[in-house]
């Protein structure tokens, strides 16, 4: 059996400390991008694995002495060994339908992103690339981790490289050390939260334990579920931790900062994985071990996410800088993954016996998740097209951008793609996601449904008039004469995306039979509630 | 057996798409052919289907070629197939869309070149810069109309639309950009274009959300969308058990049949989101022709044929939702007759016939007369594409849109100006042509159930009134569309630079308008109140499991409205005779209708509704938002601001208030501590020998405070176990 | 019958000369004459100690710890003085001054 | 008395004889082989560094290994007699009179003792051999680390008067060691004059205890003192005034007010050395006064500790955001990491989880030691090349030293708490341990100040990695004995969160002594 958890995360790891001892910066280059590939292809072979699972997906998962069976199942590629054993800590690693996208994501996007900056990054080489690769360990160990304390560490271990991703490498306008302290400390007054929370939740299980499998699988026994105020507290701390990340108003106002002085590989991570790693939380412990808490809050986080959706819509609108804007469109997107969360979180025991409500349930966490990757790859996309566009004309004004369309129409097409992608264009990636959020939705928070769903046409709106207006359609200045179009590798960068985006939106069933699987394994967690 | 492959129908010319984006996109010959092969391709498919579907009659009703191999969206113990889905208005279509969609495709292949003349004055004639792309996009458009036309299930359906909403986007927006070295367009033109484009996308996108949500909450409730339950009475009736009622007295069925009504109404361009659609006349002719003619506002009406058993049973158990739909209808065709009336681009026109058009089709399906209304969308989709080809070759031929530009071309394009009078003569309703028949079969419905009802019904006022708007619009549209046959092509030339320009079109522009017209001609003899096939075909069965539509026999009822009608088509003509005709509009002359006065600045204002919710553009390509957009554009900057100055001021409050901390130590190591000393001091009497020694730096000082804090810890103590 | 002094006023004498003893230690400018106040503060302990001891111990003659402190105190106080004597000797050479107050290079 | 009793005392011995053996040498070499003599101190810390391991292990019948951690001797008995086997054997907090004990709480601060001595030393070595005196500096550094050692083993208020006077008599000399310079010799001033008063009040406090108890032993008073109000005020009025010593050598607020001044005036070595070595000891003789003698009134110093844990923490972490010097600014910052380690004192519940407020404490002290180690050797290295001290001279620095400036990160992000570091294991026992005592609020307050926290840590980072070095400004190169230090530090930090079990397992056998048996 290959352990490929422990390889996908830490062969990134490796790679960063060989890079420390290469010699000059093109070998660097090549053998970061090259180095990356490998957790990629062996993503997806694990993915590939992990799909051939045929339903009713009746297997026995065994590891770290956790047997799960039928169908509350959903992890496989378990790994474990004791760590701190006194605690109950082990080196829990394991995948799902819920992992598994976002894990092969993550590897897509860094190659990518090594891959794209092999061309733009020329200074400090040696550090851009070994911190890229860190930060991949640290994205990626969030994802496979099934251990609370692991999850902890993984989650910050995240946070360095990115602060000096963004601090070193950002653009000096855009004032990247302020950009690189508030989100690093943003985070971090987040994650501290979430780290008490941990601990409540350990000493108030019993037995005590770190283990998320155990923990959701044992709600029915444990006292933690009885005692409100401390589960209340334990949910506010991880609730606090992932609507930061995430992130979810009013926690939102680090991401434009963070985004506009990242440099264009940085801001792809940082919208396309990390934002996922908050969202990721919310469906991995909120939903499975806190059913009962998630239910009272439900409609104030279905609230918020719609604040979320309809505010950041309208804030994106009102930005001039392409990439502000971009950026604001995050806060816009990650409101219907929150709200996917607060309408399968807004399930009521009563309704849990309904199977059709079961299905709208899974349907909000099919489509938030989805919707988290569909994210990635459009946002990824769109950041990288910032980043080409910047290069280009070393401005990201809007007001000076214009005709674009026709002055380099392969970069028009794409951005065309991209945006359309994004605004939630049926056929391509980024409408699955939304319509399964809003079925969930409309299902348990009818009238918040209704509000969201108008932020939909807001979304729509900046696209068109803020992005493809301003910049692809009108006139060409002569400033802009000799602007070239795009170059071929930065073409390659784009390919996977735009190929992804086609894939998921016209035939999304390859990713969310995978989803599904783990939808229904949250769902039979959350029916002990 | 051809139904088998019906999913190929849409999928060639998706081929054709991708084919011309990856492959041939810098030749524009080849894409061209491309597109048409593949649209010939899928044409021959579908007419096998098509001729399958005839071979079974009616009896298709019952059983439709069906069949959903595609998963698409799993989720819980629930997926979502796709797969294609083909009654007999489905067939109807079939035959429909791609023949009308073959001849705008070889009508582009020359309108799409332009005339030039160089500095030297020598003519050129040029492909449009993005020729190749216009076909990519109009074989997309083709492809995704042809699969809503074959769905099998709502999501699909929506997908479709949704995607020609995008089509449409980047059609009408075609012009919206220009290269340094692209003359055929000027800045005006790229303003109007680029603000028509968002409009139209924007504007429908709030009918789409209507819609996304009517089709949610009907999966919702009903457990599915595949038309197939959707058709199935039993499980309509679990609608009613579902959910709680959204609101106390009101249920379901006619929220969400309303809702998903919400989506024609834009898409349809029906009042009160028709503001759209003149505008989107700013797109290259065969655009106008393609998208706002012929099919993609048709899906809108295709829309409430899939969901007319939706609508009944609404109607039935839960809401007047057939009645709105009627009444929206019938007021969207005479509302925008007359605001049809006072345009004068000769696109406008059409568009608002068009508009006026689609009312009536849903003005029909409201009132129940489905297969009427049906038919009229088949007959309207042909002459519509024919006016609307026919004025781009007027257009294409003179270069201006403005009808008080024109007049007298039937002499310099006698082809062109005869269909184009085919087209708007089967437009107002003359006998014999297939507009007739269609318009004629929807006010007899009316006027049957309005005046003469069944035995032991009283007269229905409701339908009453619905007839009277459908035969007021019925005179209102002979009058404006003769108005433009007057100012067109009859009467004298009031532009001789215009004129002397214009010429015949090319054989592939004139060909295309010529079969359109023998179908115009012809196709109304499917459907006569004497041997109506079409009924046959597509009302003896129904739908699935509901019961067939009834139709009356050739009585004198349909006999006196088939003579009212032609008395109201006749003498809507006669007007405008008198108006344009007898006394030909001369240069300069102001229209004779102006004398309207206030009336009048309403109509050419179109009731100010752009400047109400909309967004008015204008002719020299500058726009004006309208006062919602205003204030939402309000809204979205106070929402910056307090995004910048609020939410992140509280997060930057928290750092300026922690470096207050910092120095408020700094200053309490500088005075507090000095006044603890200072007391300190006075009580042993030497304040002022002392005041000055205590300074911060000052080991003394730190002594004196742990020696405090020790005895306050002490004290503190002691305290505690007094209590 | 001869009256012993109370405890009591053993403890507020050592509490006295504490006081004393810190007064002087905290305000004083001259380091010697800190010095000399931390050195009362130090006697106010042995003070107590040795009363502690004296009225406290169950066997005053097998129970020393009390006056064995006090010993030790005495002896530190000396190395202390020591210490501090050097200290401020060389502070003195390289600032010609030993008043605490003028020594705060080093603040903040 | 048995004499191989004496064998129990060897880590001290050894530290002592041979600090009067390098006094010596230094006496008859004349400042000719003082880099011999460093070695030779270095082996003198081995030495105890080994014999602290070996007294650790005893052979065990129970143990399936045979080898088991734990050994408690108590020495300089008066009564408690017997012969050297009962010594070996007797119950926790049966203490009888002794005034030394040799037990896993002392062996667990040998270890850090003679941990801490060795990387210090290591840093002194190029320190030291630019300036005079180095002999005596050698020799009076490894008393000090005896007298931290010793500190940690005093069962008896004489015994801690007397050890903690020793260790503060070495640190004021040590502190005032460049006697050319005003700054180390005005910090020795300020540091001798604090805590001479400092330890006066403690000692009318222990005087206090004296008489209310009639013993100096804390077994004996901790007897005495069972709760019943007699006792209660003195005793507890006592701790309060014991508290200005000992917080005096933690630097706890409200004695934290020389830490600042004589940090930045020591040499730097020394500083290093001072914000660990006192604070680990004054933790040993607050750990065992407090769970010795008030330990009833749990109540009473849960609240204290709480409400001093949160001064601390704050008062520190806020005053450092504004500090340019980074000695000062490291004075600050372990200010503010005793207010974390205060945190574990107040969650001490003496539950049998894993998550219990003495472990916390132990392990906290561990990390911290490893950590802030490692970042006074990064300014020594520095200071050493440049005599730079101030953050607006650490421009650059990732391209003149990066491997100085990488683990700085490091270092700097263990003490902020973020994983994968030591620092981020000691504060998660620390906050688990709070949370498990029903402390959830002062956990809660503890993870704020951590974020603050992180703010003046990467102040410290931003030069190093965002600014550009000053021209011609040439690469940092530093001793193997730095390196070595730095790779003990770093992979020390790394280990202890990678491979926490050892150091969880030594700190829970020295909690056992408390009677707190984890399972």
């Amino acid at each position: 059996m290959i352990p490929y958890l422990s390889l996908i995360t830490f062969i990134p790891l490796l790679g960063a400390i060989i890079i420390l001892f290469l010699p000059n910066d093109k070998a660097i280059k090549q053998f970061a991008i090259a180095w990356s590939i490998i957790p990629l292809v062996l993503a997806t072979v694990a993915w590939a694995t992990l799909s051939s699972w045929a339903p009713p997906y009746n297997f026995v998962y065994n590891a770290c002495g956790v047997t799960i069976d039928s169908a509350s199942a959903g992890y496989t590629f378990g790994e474990c060994a004791p760590w701190i054993s006194t605690l109950g800590i082990q080196y829990h690693l394991g995948a799902d339908g819920l992992s598994m996208p976002l894990i092969w994501l993550t590897t897509l996007l860094t190659t990518l992103g090594l891959f794209y900056s092999a061309k733009v990054i020329q200074n400090r080489v040696k550090e851009f690339f070994a911190l890229f690769l860190l930060l991949e360990v640290g994205m990626l160990g969030v994802f496979v981790s099934l251990d609370l304390f692991l999850f902890y560490v993984f989650w910050e271990i995240g946070l360095v490289p990115m602060y000096f991703l963004i601090g070193i490498w950002g653009h000096d306008t855009d004032r990247p050390q302020y950009a690189a302290i508030k989100f690093f400390m943003y985070t971090l007054a987040g994650s501290v939260f979430m780290l008490l929370g941990i601990i409540a939740l350990y000493l108030y299980s019993s037995p005590n334990t770190f283990d998320m499998t155990l923990l959701a699988a044992n709600q029915a026994n444990m006292p933690f579920s009885k005692d409100v105020l401390i589960s209340s507290l334990a949910f506010l701390g991880f609730f606090l931790a992932f609507s930061i990340k995430m992130p979810l108003f009013p926690f939102h106002t680090w991401l434009p900062d963070a985004h506009t002085a990242a440099p264009t590989a940085g801001s792809v991570i940082l919208a396309g994985i990390l934002l996922k790693l908050g969202g990721y939380g919310f469906f991995r412990i909120l939903l499975p071990i806190f059913p009962q808490v998630s239910q009272q809050w439900a409609f104030w986080i279905g609230v918020l996410a719609v604040i979320s959706i309809v505010y950041g819509a309208l804030v994106a609108m009102a930005q001039t800088d392409f990439k502000r804007l971009v950026a604001y469109s995050s806060v816009n997107h990650m409101g219907f993954v929150i709200l996917g969360f607060a309408a399968a979180a807004a399930l009521t025991a009563e309704q849990m016996q309904n199977p059709h409500y079961i299905n709208n349930g899974a349907s909000a966490i099919n489509g938030a998740v989805l919707a988290m990757f569909s994210h990635g790859v459009i946002t990824g996309g769109l950041f990288f097209l910032v980043g080409m566009l910047y290069e280009r004309t070393h401005t990201r004004e809007l007001a000076l951008f214009g005709g674009f369309g026709s002055q380099i129409p392969v970069y028009g097409a794409l951005l065309l793609l991209t945006s359309f992608a994004s605004l939630g264009l049926p056929g391509l990636a980024g409408f699955v996601g939304e319509f399964m959020v809003m079925n969930g939705a409309y299902s348990t928070l009818t009238l918040l449904a209704f509000i969201a769903v108008w932020g939909i046409v807001f979304t729509a709106a900046y696209f068109l008039w803020k992005i493809i207006q301003k910049i692809l359609l009108g006139n060409v200045s002569e400033q802009w004469a000799k602007l070239p179009d795009l170059k071929g590798y930065e073409i390659l960068t784009l390919a996977p995306l735009a190929v992804l985006m086609f894939a998921i939106g016209l035939f999304p069933n390859w990713i969310l039979d995978t989803i599904n699987t783990a939808s229904i394994a949250i769902l039979e967690y959350m029916k002990r509630m | 057996m051809v139904q088998n492959f019906t999913l190929f129908i849409p999928l060639l010319p998706f081929l054709a798409f991708a084919i011309i984006v990856l492959l041939t996109r810098n030749n524009n010959r080849l894409s061209a052919l491309v597109a048409i092969l593949s649209i010939v391709a899928a044409l021959m498919l579908s007419y096998g289907v098509f001729l399958e579907a005839l071979s079974e009659g009616a009896e298709l009703a019952a059983n439709p070629f069906y069949g959903a191999p595609i998963a698409w969206m799993p989720f819980g113990g629930m997926t979502i197939n796709f797969g294609w889905y083909v009654d007999p208005i489905g067939a109807a279509m079939l035959f429909m869309v791609p023949t009308v969609c073959l001849m705008i495709f070889i009508y582009s292949t020359a309108y799409m070149r332009h005339n030039h003349v160089d500095e030297h004055g020598h003519p050129h004639a040029e492909d449009d810069p993005r020729y190749a792309r216009f076909f990519a996009y109009i074989s997309l458009f083709t492809a995704m109309m042809l699969l809503l036309v074959v769905s099998s299930n709502l999501l699909q359906f929506f997908i479709a639309w949704e995607v020609m909403g995008f089509c449409s986007y980047a059609l009408i927006g075609f012009w919206s950009f220009r290269g340094r070295k692209e003359h055929h367009i000027d800045d005006a033109q790229v303003g109007r274009a680029r603000g028509a484009a968002i409009k139209a996308f924007l504007t429908t996108r709030v009918g789409d959300i209507l819609f996304m949500t009517g089709m949610i909450l009907l999966l919702i409730t009903l457990g599915s969308l595949d038309f197939n339950k959707m058709y199935d009475p039993a499980a309509m009736n679990n609608m009613l058990a579902g959910l709680a009622q959204p609101l106390p007295g009101v249920e379901w069925p006619v929220v969400i049949a309303l809702l998903i009504f919400g989506g024609t109404i834009a898409k349809s361009a029906q009042f009160p989101l028709h503001i759209w659609l003149p505008d989107a006349m700013e797109g290259p002719t065969p655009v106008s022709a393609l998208i706002h003619a012929a099919t993609m506002v048709s899906a809108g009406i295709f829309l409430i044929i899939r969901a007319y058993p939706l609508l009944e049973f609404a109607q039935q158990t839960s809401g007047p939702a057939m009645q709105i739909v009627a009444f929206v209808g019938a007021f969207t065709a005479l509302f925008a007759a007359t605001i049809g009336l006072a345009q004068n681009d000769i696109k406008r026109v059409l568009a608002f016939s068009t508009i006026s058009q689609l009312g009536y089709m849903l003005a029909a399906l409201g009132i129940g007369a489905f297969v009427s209304g049906s038919f009229h969308l088949l007959t309207h989709a042909f002459f519509k594409a024919l006016l609307f080809l026919g004025a781009g070759a007027v257009i294409h031929s003179i270069g201006t849109n403005d009808m008080f530009k024109m007049g007298g071309l039937i002499r310099k394009m006698p082809i062109t100006g005869i269909t184009f009078f085919v087209g708007a003569f089967a437009l107002m309703g003359i006998f014999p042509l297939s507009g007739f028949w269609s318009k004629d079969e929807i006010l007899l419905d009316a006027m049957r159930e309005g005046f003469y009802p069944h035995a032991g019904m009283s007269q229905d006022l409701f339908l009453q009134i619905i007839y009277l708007m459908l035969a007021i619009a019925a005179f209102l549209t002979a009058l404006y569309t003769g108005r433009q046959l007057f100012l067109t092509f009859l009467g004298k030339p009031r532009d001789q630079a215009a004129y002397d320009h214009a010429h015949e079109s090319p054989v592939a522009m004139w060909a295309p308008l010529a079969v359109l017209a023998t179908f115009t001609v012809f196709l109304g003899f499917w459907n006569t109140p004497f041997a109506p096939a079409f009924f046959h075909f597509v009302g003896e069965g129904g739908f699935m499991g509901l019961p067939p539509f009834e139709h009356s026999e050739f009585d004198p009822i349909a006999l006196t409205n088939m003579l009212v009608s032609t008395g109201i088509a006749l003498s809507g003509f006669a007007v405008a005779w008198g108006l344009y005709g007898f006394r030909p509009i001369q240069a300069g002359q102001p229209d004779p209708l102006a004398r309207l006065g206030f009336v009048w600045k309403i109509l050419v204002n179109k009731y100010w509704l752009d400047e109400l919710y909309g967004y008015k553009i204008n002719l020299d390509g500058t726009a004006q938002p309208g006062l919602l957009i205003r204030l939402v554009g309000a809204f979205m900057r106070l929402c910056a601001w307090f995004d910048r100055n609020v939410v992140d001021g509280l997060v930057n409050l928290a750092g300026w208030l922690s470096r207050i901390l910092a120095r408020l130590w700094g200053w309490v190591d500088t005075h507090i501590v000095d006044g603890l000393v200072n007391a300190t001091a006075s009580v042993t009497g030497e304040i002022a020998e002392w005041w000055r020694t205590m300074q911060t730096g000052n080991v003394q000082n730190y002594a004196l405070m742990a020696m405090v804090g020790a005895m306050a810890i002490a004290i503190l103590f002691l305290l505690r176990s007094f209590t | 019958m001869i009256t012993q002094i109370p405890l009591v006023y053993y403890l507020a004498l050592a509490a006295a000369l504490f006081c004393i003893g810190s007064f002087g230690a905290l305000s004083r400018r001259n380091a010697i004459a800190v010095l000399m106040g931390i050195e009362l503060m130090l006697n106010a302990v042995n003070i107590n100690l040795v009363a502690f001891w004296r009225y406290g111990a169950a066997d005053p003659l097998v129970d020393q710890a009390g006056i064995v402190f006090a010993l030790f105190v005495i002896t530190l106080a000396a190395a202390e003085a020591a210490i501090g004597l050097a200290l401020i000797i060389a502070i003195y050479r390289s600032r010609d001054t030993v008043n605490v107050e003028e020594i705060n290079l080093l603040k903040w | 008395m048995d004499v191989f009793v004496l064998f129990y005392l060897s880590p001290e011995l050894i530290l002592m004889g041979f600090a009067l053996l390098i006094l010596g040498l230094d006496l008859l070499w004349r400042e000719r082989n003082a880099q011999t003599l460093g070695y030779l101190a270095l082996a003198a810390l081995v030495a105890a560094l080994g014999m602290s391991i070996v007294l650790g292990l005893r052979v065990s019948a129970t143990d399936a290994s045979g080898l088991q951690w734990g050994n408690q001797v108590a020495l300089f008995c008066g009564v408690c007699g017997g012969t050297f086997a009962d010594l070996l054997y007797w119950a926790p907090r049966d203490l009888a009179d002794a005034l030394y004990v040799s037990d896993n709480l002392t062996n667990f601060f040998r270890i850090v003792g003679s941990l801490t001595g060795i990387i210090v030393l290591m840093a002194s070595f190029d320190y030291m051999r630019a300036r005079k005196y180095a002999g005596e500096f050698y020799a009076l550094f490894l008393l000090a680390v005896a007298a931290l050692i010793m500190m940690a083993a005093s069962t008896n208020l004489l015994m801690i008067f007397l050890t903690l006077e020793f260790l503060s008599i070495m640190s004021y000399i040590l502190t005032g060691f460049l006697r050319e310079d005003k700054r180390s010799i005005e910090a020795a001033l300020k540091y001798f004059l604090y805590g001479a008063i400092a330890s006066a009040v403690m000692l009318y406090g222990m005087s206090l205890f004296y008489g209310a108890t009639g013993s100096l032993n804390l077994g004996e008073i901790g007897k005495v003192i069972t709760g019943d109000t007699n006792y209660e005020i003195m005793a507890l009025f006592a701790f309060g005034l014991m508290l200005a010593g000992i917080g005096f050598k933690i630097a706890l607020v409200p004695f934290h007010m020389w830490a600042p001044d004589a940090y930045e005036g020591a040499p730097t070595p020394v500083t290093a050395f001072l914000s660990v070595g006192p604070k680990v000891a004054g933790f040993a003789v607050l750990l065992r006064v407090v769970l010795q003698v008030i330990v009833v009134y749990r109540n009473d110093w849960v609240t204290i500790f709480a409400t001093l844990a949160i001064l601390t923490m704050t008062l520190g972490n806020v005053v450092a955001l504004t500090q340019t010097n980074l000695k000062r600014l490291l004075a600050y910052s372990s200010i503010a990491q005793a207010g974390y380690m205060l945190i574990g004192m107040a969650s001490i519940s003496f539950s049998a989880n894993p998550l219990e407020g003495i472990n916390a404490v132990l392990i906290y002290i561990a990390a911290y030691l490893f950590t802030n180690l490692g970042a006074f050797l990064v300014v020594i290295a520095i200071e050493n090349k440049t005599g730079a001290v101030d953050l607006s001279q650490y421009s650059g620095m990732i391209k003149r030293a990066p491997g100085l400036a990488v683990l700085m990160v490091y270092f700097m992000l263990s003490l902020a708490g973020i994983p994968p570091t030591a620092g981020f294991l000691g504060k998660f026992f620390v906050f688990g341990a709070a949370i498990n005592a029903d402390l959830g609020w002062l956990a809660a307050i503890g993870v704020i100040n951590s974020v603050i926290s992180l703010f003046y840590y990467m102040r410290v980072i931003r030069p190093m990695f965002f600014e550009v070095a000053p021209e011609g400004a040439a690469p940092i190169t530093y001793s193997r004995w730095i390196r070595a230090g730095l790779v003990i530090t770093s992979v020390m930090t790394l280990l202890i969160m990678l491979l926490p079990m050892p150091l969880f397992n030594l700190a829970s056998y020295g909690a056992q002594i408390f009677g707190v048996a984890m399972r």
